[in-house]
């Protein structure tokens, strides 16, 4: 057993990692943010899902030009959809591993049962009373959507917490006097920051989607509203005659996840070098 | 007065050749799920009324005009005022082999009328005296009404009237006098029909007729592509330019079948303004709206109702986009920069599409349009009472029947709120007056009033697509949805 | 969670509990949504007098609390109540729409394991490696492709095109098991987003346990990679990975109503959505029941797995 | 001695990390049938060695040199951390069936093929071990669990980490005789040891390490200094009046335990006994050694006093008051007043921040200090316990053994505890080290009048620094007293058993732990000028 001892510097192909999730990101996230400024007034409308006439990405299920609403859809798709899931987690992960961590059984009966509940209700129902009774915009629609997404990310958290609250660097912790929150969140969430990403990269989507369901309800932006999600969701029937309609934002919203992920997969990685040694230690 | 319309015009090639027998055709409609029943006065979908007419037949039946066509009747004669009709019987039966009798209708209507129950024909039989009609003789019923009704027919017509055996309450295994017999039925999924050999009209070409539920339209399109089924009820005009002419289906467009439009509460401001309804009139480019919420698969509307259909006033002039006429009758009314809320809702295609483009349009006239989405489930029960500006379908109706539902003083479903005693006036007298040459005089006056000053924006009339499998013969194409030739498997074959 | 013992019976106990919170719950959401059944079932003939006629006939005109009381009178004799639109047994119609929802679920999650953890498995023993590369980016991408748009894709690829495979259910009148090539497109469109979800699930909690000692020490011990990653590894990384199997399992059962709609299986979802629709509150109560059994009882189950998978929390002072 | 062939090589090895040399030109030559030690202070190459061994490198190190295993196979592992590598969720037995599959057909083999290894290792009531997860096994009891799992692995090189820390004198001899059996099968051993006595006592050969060079190698007698005799120091006069009486009524009383019976959960209802109405009571300033066999229930004790164990009944007060059971219900005052240091001390940090960030925050939470001066104090005492400032910047998995060691003890001492529960916190480190450490918590008594309850299986170390001792047995309290007395002059059959153990694991007491602390056996640079 010779050893090999120099190892390939992995620095670089880090970087072309991180080059491709930026990209994947940088587009639509550009698109959403400039997008806007590069739209153009309204246009005429032309018949629905028609390609050409000066339609480079033809129209879409109201006659509108496709590229147009592409410019001003992705606004609204990446700030309710980002906030709703980051302020879905900032609820989840306390909640979580706060009854990962307690040791009172009632506690996190308390925590995590009415969850449960929450759970059980199905997201249609819900969307609908809100649609219903409190007719919200698209800033209110990120609590409806964090309100759906939370349970879940709540109990991902807390089955990763659980191991994590039970370690002896945890006991030592409050052996130290440490905060609450340290103890709770600060050092558990280091620990299970890779499940987080994994979560919430896929979570991200989901909340996408939502919106646009939540649209076609009444709820957040208009049903015939210029975003990505609703964009795909309205322009289906018109697949085969235009896809572009629903390609196009499928792709960006595609980009904006998969970028997403792969970059959390890149900061995340392990870092270059031997094995056995690191783990004798942990 | 009973008017006879010429056979719908069948699809199909030009040598589609005489009928052939056998088969079975399976055919996808959208459904109302698994609380789907088969009693037929309950008929609320399309899918519904599709099965109702295999199984069961009306007294008359709206032909492409929307004139009513005798079907069980062998014809109708009123007296001198109008006030009593009588309605002579064709010989058929049922299919437990009962001849359909005069009994039967007058229990049928009278079931339908049940003060107890709530169906959805009620409120067209309220013409009807029905204490004080009678059996004359087997064949023969005499209705008398409450008021003089020169077109009573369009009752016997009416949307779910369909006459069922007297006695008959429960529709487990439904018996009817139509072209079907029943065979099996699961509610929601499907519902099997064997031919009844007997039918007065014919026996159908097919052996079995299958009504399959298919609530997305996608998966009725895949069906039909992949075989699964021979006909698809209500297609998207984007599914139906995809596959118009490409030869491996048949997309059939049922011409003015819906109205589409928006309705004004004329007795709320700003809409109690008759320039401001003139305004908005003004504003809605039709094309424009066609184009873009029906996918171009209709035609423009004139703000009145019934395009096509007997006693429409065709020579009305066209309206179209005039802005700076809507600005200035806006000016003049002191509504100018003014906002409105338009109501609108997933309740039928095309609504929110339409909504946004109006709201454009508006735009271009100084009117700030803001667009709610309502529920869906409780949309037209809301937009009847509340808002001022919502967006408006109908299926196809006799114009008398649009008019005595939704514009007289006393109607139901005034979704206007158009309550004038000039017009309730108009009307009766129109229900009158035996001679048609005349009534046709007086509906275009009153077409005129409305085309004027009416709450009805009405910009556009959608096809209803279906679409076939190439073997699929005999399917009408100038009937739109609702009315007799529509959906009538009796008379279509397979290649 | 907590270190005591009496934790899985204590969930037993609080089970009925929860069950009997989502009927509340969702009872209390149906009553709050505008409109009712007699409304719903007028549709676009809204006519006041016939609705007033509609509601009496329906028992709506009773109120809130009587309604629900006489609601869970009747469930204390077994008897989930009638539907209010078609009069049918709201037992009748659930078991038509759990028929085929338990097929559905039943295959996707009988596969949905095996591939979910293999992918998840095989990415994390190559992290970094193309294999990875592969699988991560795929499943980011997969997971951000709305349902039915790759449903429909694939049915114009295998049903359309190649004609492999029939385009939906249609003919089958529930009866999946009988002809199985109609579940084929299906399950693959509703495996579609929880494999990804779960194997990156796995992915993420099987590198944090390669990388740890007790991994590196099974390594020295000469056992086979394949060893050391399935049975050494994988029970460290599944905790979070069960309850996100609790939630598919939830959320197949609980309907799902893009394929249903799309392949034309009247399941659960199917159920919902019309109940909804029609406002039919016996019917969406008993769904409720279904929904809340079901519920409660996967998350107990992950749960158990969670609390099994950290078996220190028992010492936790 | 250099006829039996060589069965792994180790040329000129040199590993560089974190911008330092850790080990330089190392030579090994590991012989069928021999024990090599590998000797040294704390930090000075040994595991980093022993793991190149196995073909593991600290993570980003350079490597050059040459390291051959003949025939290549499975190099056995005993770690220096067993609490670590192995694995949380699956049982002892899978573990070990899991390893004897490699090797044995069918169950019944399998299942005897364990059964052996744990015996071999020592282990009582193996049939009841392998259905427990390795948290429910007592320090010494998880090292055995490794040891097993290396006799199993049944290679023909075993490299063995500190084997016998964390184990009482009677099981050690049972582990060093195994070893040395192992041998006499024909394996190569490598030693890793501070415990010269049993170095001695088996090793064929032995090389020392000083800063990762090796300086010294050939037959332990030559390599290693002489022992010494072990001396016990005479008791405290006074302290003998009354042997058995834990409380002595003119003193105060610091921390005092009454009818302490804990025990651990097992299955759905039942639970296990582990401590049984104990009581004793430390005094200011007092040092209380807690001896007895591995898995008597000494941690099981520390634990309940520092509220990390709470399943108790019975009382733990302190100065008076009633400590709450559990640490959670503690104040930062209770919480500073009884400080803990875990026996597996790596496990107790977080991996992800340097050791001295950590250490620190003890005396920031608990004895509001600030941050720059709780960073101060921590560099100060972990220098004192022999860990320089860039040592103690490093994140803890780029420590040793006995260097994180050390870095734990820090983090209770700047507390400035009243009472502190040192739980084995010398068993990684070598004489020179310990002496060190001792003299430290001697200081800080004396200082501050810390009292200590110091868990141990080193009788020698009890002795430097105890006032008096108790014996645990299979969780009862069989015997207090002075020290002193209780060493020379044991009255229970277990204790006399224990202290002839002790001083027979290697037929003499280890010789550095008395005597001239700084005139240990151990060459090399001064400790603090080795980074
Ligand atoms: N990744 C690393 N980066 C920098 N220094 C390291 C790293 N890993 C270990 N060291 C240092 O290398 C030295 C040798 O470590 P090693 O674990 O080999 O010592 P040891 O002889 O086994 O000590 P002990 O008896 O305390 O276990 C120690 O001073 C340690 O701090
Ligand atoms: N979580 C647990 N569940 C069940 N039994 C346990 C648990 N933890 C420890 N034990 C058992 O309790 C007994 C006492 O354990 P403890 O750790 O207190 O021993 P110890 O005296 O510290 O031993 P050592 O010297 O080996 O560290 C041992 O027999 C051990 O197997
Ligand atoms: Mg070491
Ligand atoms: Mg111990």
């Amino acid at each position: 057993m010779n050893s090999t001892p120099e190892r390939p510097r992995r620095g670089e192909r880090a970087g072309r990692r991180y080059a491709v999730a930026l990209g994947l990101i940088g587009l639509p996230l550009l698109i959403a943010l400039i997008g806007p400024e590069f739209a153009g007034p309204v246009q005429p409308r032309a018949v629905s899902f028609s390609a050409g006439e000066g339609h480079w990405l033809g129209t879409d299920f109201a006659g509108r030009d496709v590229w147009r609403q592409v410019l001003l859809g992705g606004r609204s798709v990446v700030l309710v959809a980002v906030a709703a899931t980051v302020l879905a987690y900032v609820v989840a992960v306390p909640l979580g591993l706060a009854a990962a961590a307690t040791r009172r059984g009632w506690v996190a009966e308390a925590l995590m049962r009415p969850l449960d509940v929450l759970i059980a209700v199905p997201s249609l129902l819900v969307v609908l009373l809100v649609a219903a009774l409190f007719r919200p915009g698209p800033a209110e629609l990120v609590p409806v959507i964090a309100l759906v997404a939370m349970p879940d990310a709540a109990r991902v958290v807390a089955a990763a917490g659980t191991e994590v609250a039970a370690r002896p660097a945890v006991e030592a912790l409050r052996m130290q006097g440490e905060s609450w929150w340290r103890i709770t969140v600060g050092y558990p969430l280091r620990a299970i920051r890779r499940t987080l990403a994994a979560d919430a990269g896929t979570r991200l989507a989901s909340a996408l989607y939502l919106v646009a369901t939540a649209a076609f309800l009444g709820v957040g932006v208009a049903p015939d509203a210029a975003d990505w999600a609703v964009m795909v969701d309205r322009n289906r029937p018109g697949l085969f005659l235009q896809p572009w309609a629903v390609g196009v934002p499928a792709a960006l919203i595609v980009a904006l996840s998969m970028g997403t992920n792969l970059a959390f997969d890149t900061a995340l990685r392990t870092p270059p070098g031997g094995r056995g040694r690191n783990d004798e230690r942990r | 007065t009973g008017g006879t319309a010429e056979p719908g015009a069948r699809a199909g090639t030009p040598g589609e050749g005489t009928p052939r027998r056998g088969g079975r055709l399976r055919a996808a409609f959208p459904g109302g799920g698994a609380n789907e029943t088969l009693d037929p006065h309950l008929a609320n979908l399309f899918v519904d009324v599709a099965r109702a007419k295999a199984l069961f037949d009306k007294l008359a039946d709206y032909g492409a005009d929307l004139a009513p066509v005798p079907r069980l009747a062998a014809g109708w004669e009123p007296n001198a005022t109008l006030d009593t009709w009588r309605v002579r019987l064709r010989p058929a039966t049922f299919h437990d082999g009962r001849p359909v009798t005069a009994e039967d209708v007058l229990y049928s209507f009278r079931r339908i009328a049940d003060p107890a129950r709530a169906f959805r024909a009620k409120a067209a039989l309220e013409s009807i005296d029905h204490a004080a009609s009678r059996v004359v003789d087997p064949a023969t019923v005499e209705f008398r009404l409450k008021l003089p009704y020169a077109e009573f027919p369009n009752v016997l017509a009416a949307f779910g009237a369909y006459i069922v055996p007297a006695g008959a309450d429960s529709f487990e295994r439904p018996v009817g006098s139509g072209p079907f017999v029943f065979g099996s039925f699961k509610p929601g999924s499907s519902l099997l029909l064997r031919r009844n050999d007997g039918y007065w009209d014919g026996g159908p070409h097919l052996d079995e007729l299958e009504f399959v539920i298919a609530g997305e339209e996608s998966a009725r399109t895949n069906a039909l592509l992949g075989g699964q089924v021979e006909y698809a009820h209500e297609l998207n005009p984007a599914t139906a330019r995809v596959h118009e002419g490409r030869g491996r289906i048949t997309v059939l467009r049922l011409r003015n079948s819906a109205m589409q439009g928006f309705v004004m509460k004329t007795d709320r401001p700003p809409f109690d303004d008759r320039r401001v309804r003139q305004a908005f009139c003004l504003i809605a480019d039709r094309r424009e709206l066609v184009d873009g919420a029906l996918s171009g698969a209709g035609e423009v509307g004139n703000d009145l109702f019934g395009k096509g259909y007997r006693y429409y006033a065709a020579s009305l002039p066209q309206r179209t986009q005039d802005l700076a006429r809507a600005r200035a009758l806006l000016r003049e009314a002191g509504a100018e920069g003014l906002t409105v809320t338009l109501d609108t809702a997933p309740a039928a295609t095309g609504f929110v599409e339409a909504a946004g483009i109006f709201k454009e349009q508006a735009a271009k006239a100084g009117v700030t349009v803001q667009v709610r989405i309502g529920n869906k489930d409780t949309y037209w029960k809301d937009i009847l009472t509340s808002g001022t500006l919502a967006s408006y379908r109908s299926g196809a109706m006799p114009i008398e029947s649009h008019v005595s539902q939704r514009l007289l003083t006393g109607s139901t479903t005034n979704a206007t709120h158009w309550r004038d005693r000039d017009f309730d006036e108009l009307y009766r007298q129109i229900q009158s007056t035996p001679d048609e040459a005349s009534r046709t005089a007086l509906y275009e006056r009153m077409q005129r009033r409305l085309h004027d000053e009416g709450g009805f924006l009405i910009w556009g009339f959608a096809d209803w697509i279906v679409a076939t499998a190439n073997r699929v013969r005999g399917v009408a194409t100038n009937a739109p949805a609702n009315t007799l030739d529509w959906a009538r498997f009796d008379k279509v074959w397979l290649g | 969670m907590s270190a005591d013992r009496g934790r899985p019976a204590r969930r037993l106990l609080l089970g009925p509990v929860q069950i009997a919170a989502v009927v509340v719950l969702i009872f209390a959401l149906t009553e709050a949504l505008p409109g009712d059944a007699a409304v719903a079932l007028a549709g676009d003939q809204p006519d006041p007098e016939r609705i007033a006629r509609i509601r009496e006939s329906m028992g709506l005109d009773r109120s809130v609390g009587g309604r629900l009381g006489a609601w869970i009178e009747r469930l204390a004799h077994g008897d989930l109540g009638t539907s209010l639109v078609s009069g049918r047994p709201v037992a009748d119609l659930l078991a038509d729409g759990f028929g085929p929802t338990l097929v559905l679920a039943g295959v996707t999650v009988v596969l949905l394991v095996p591939l979910s953890v293999g992918l998840g498995v095989l990415a994390a023993r190559r992290e970094g490696g193309p294999v990875d590369r592969l699988i991560s980016a795929l499943t980011a991408a997969v997971h951000a492709v709305p349902e039915f748009a790759l449903g429909v894709l694939l049915v114009t690829l295998f049903a359309l095109e190649l004609r492999w495979l029939p385009p939906t259910a249609v003919g089958t009148d529930g009866d999946l098991l009988g002809r199985p090539a109609v579940l084929v497109l299906p399950v693959v469109v509703l495996l579609s987003r929880p494999v990804c979800t779960i194997a990156r699930l796995v992915r993420a909690g099987m590198i944090e346990a390669m990388a740890s000692p007790y991994v590196a020490h099974a390594r020295r011990q000469g056992l086979s990679g394949a060893r050391v990653c399935w049975t050494h590894a994988l029970p460290n990384a599944l905790a979070p990975a069960s309850q996100q199997l609790a939630r598919t399992c939830d959320w197949l059962l609980g309907g799902v109503i893009v394929v249903e709609a799309l392949f034309v299986i009247p399941g659960l979802g199917t159920v919902l959505v019309d109940a909804v629709a029609a406002r039919d509150i016996p019917v969406i109560q008993g769904l409720a029941l279904v929904f809340g059994v079901v519920t409660v009882s996967v998350n107990l189950v992950a749960d158990l797995v969670t609390l099994r998978l950290a078996p220190r929390v028992e010492v936790a002072a | 001695m250099n006829d039996a062939e060589p069965v792994a090589v180790v040329r000129a090895l040199r590993v560089e990390a974190g911008g330092r040399t850790i080990v330089d030109g190392v030579d090994l030559t590991l012989r069928a049938g021999r024990i090599t030690a590998l000797v040294g202070s704390s930090g000075s190459g040994k595991t980093t060695t022993a793991l190149a061994l196995l073909g593991e490198f600290p993570p980003g190190a350079r490597v050059t040199g040459e390291v051959r295993v003949v025939g290549g196979g499975a190099v056995g592992y005993v770690p220096q951390h067993p609490g670590t590598v192995l694995n949380p969720v699956r049982r002892v037995g899978v573990l070990l069936r899991d390893i004897a599959r490699t090797r044995a057909r069918g169950r019944g083999s399998r299942r005897a093929a364990v059964d052996a290894a744990l015996r071999a290792a020592r282990i009582e009531h193996p049939e009841e071990v392998v259905r427990r997860f390795p948290h429910q096994l007592s320090g010494g009891q998880q090292q055995r669990v490794v040891v097993a799992q290396a006799l199993l692995l049944g290679a023909r090189v075993v490299v063995a980490d500190e084997p016998t820390t964390g184990q009482d004198a009677l099981t050690k001899q049972g582990v060093v005789e195994r070893l040395a059996a192992l041998a006499g099968e024909g394996i190569a051993v490598l030693l890793l040891s501070h415990d010269l006595d049993v170095v001695r006592r088996i090793a064929d050969e032995a090389v020392m390490l000083a800063d990762g060079r090796p300086v010294g190698f050939g037959p332990p007698t030559r390599v290693l200094p002489a022992p010494e005799r072990v001396e016990v120091r005479p008791p405290a006069p006074g302290a003998d009046t009354d042997p058995d009486t834990d409380t002595d009524p003119d003193t105060a009383v610091r921390l005092e335990v009454r009818d302490l019976t804990a025990g651990y959960p097992a299955g759905m209802r039942r639970r296990v006994s582990v401590l049984d109405r104990v009581s004793l009571s430390v005094a200011p300033g007092e040092c209380l050694a807690l001896v007895g066999r591995s898995g008597s229930g000494k941690t099981t004790l520390g634990r309940c006093l520092a509220g990390l164990h709470s399943g108790y009944r019975g009382r733990v007060r302190f100065e008076g008051t009633t400590l709450p059971r559990s640490l959670r219900g503690r104040t930062a005052g209770q919480l500073a007043s009884v400080q803990y240091v875990f026996q597996d001390a790596r496990a107790s940090f977080d991996e992800g921040r340097p050791v001295v960030d950590q250490v620190a925050r003890t005396a920031v939470r608990l004895r509001g200090a600030h941050p720059d001066a709780a960073r101060t104090q921590a560099l100060d005492t972990l220098a004192e316990l022999g860990l320089a400032a860039p040592v103690a910047q490093r994140r803890p998995g780029a420590l040793s053994g006995g260097e994180v060691q050390r870095a734990a003890l820090a983090r209770a001492l700047l507390a400035r505890p009243g009472v502190l529960v040192c739980d084995e916190i010398t068993s990684g480190l070598d004489g020179a080290a310990r002496v060190e450490l001792l003299d430290l918590l001697a200081r800080s008594r004396e200082r501050s009048g810390l009292s200590l309850v110091f868990i141990t299986h080193d009788l020698a170390a009890a002795a430097r620094l105890a006032d008096r001792i108790a014996v645990l047995d299979a969780g009862r309290l069989i015997e207090q007293g002075p020290a002193g007395r209780i060493l020379t002059d044991p009255r229970q059959t277990f204790t006399r058993r224990l202290v002839r153990a002790a001083g027979g694991a290697g037929s003499r007491r280890r010789g550095d732990d008395h005597g001239d602390p700084a005139g240990t056996d151990l060459p090399g640079p001064p400790r603090s000028g080795r980074e």
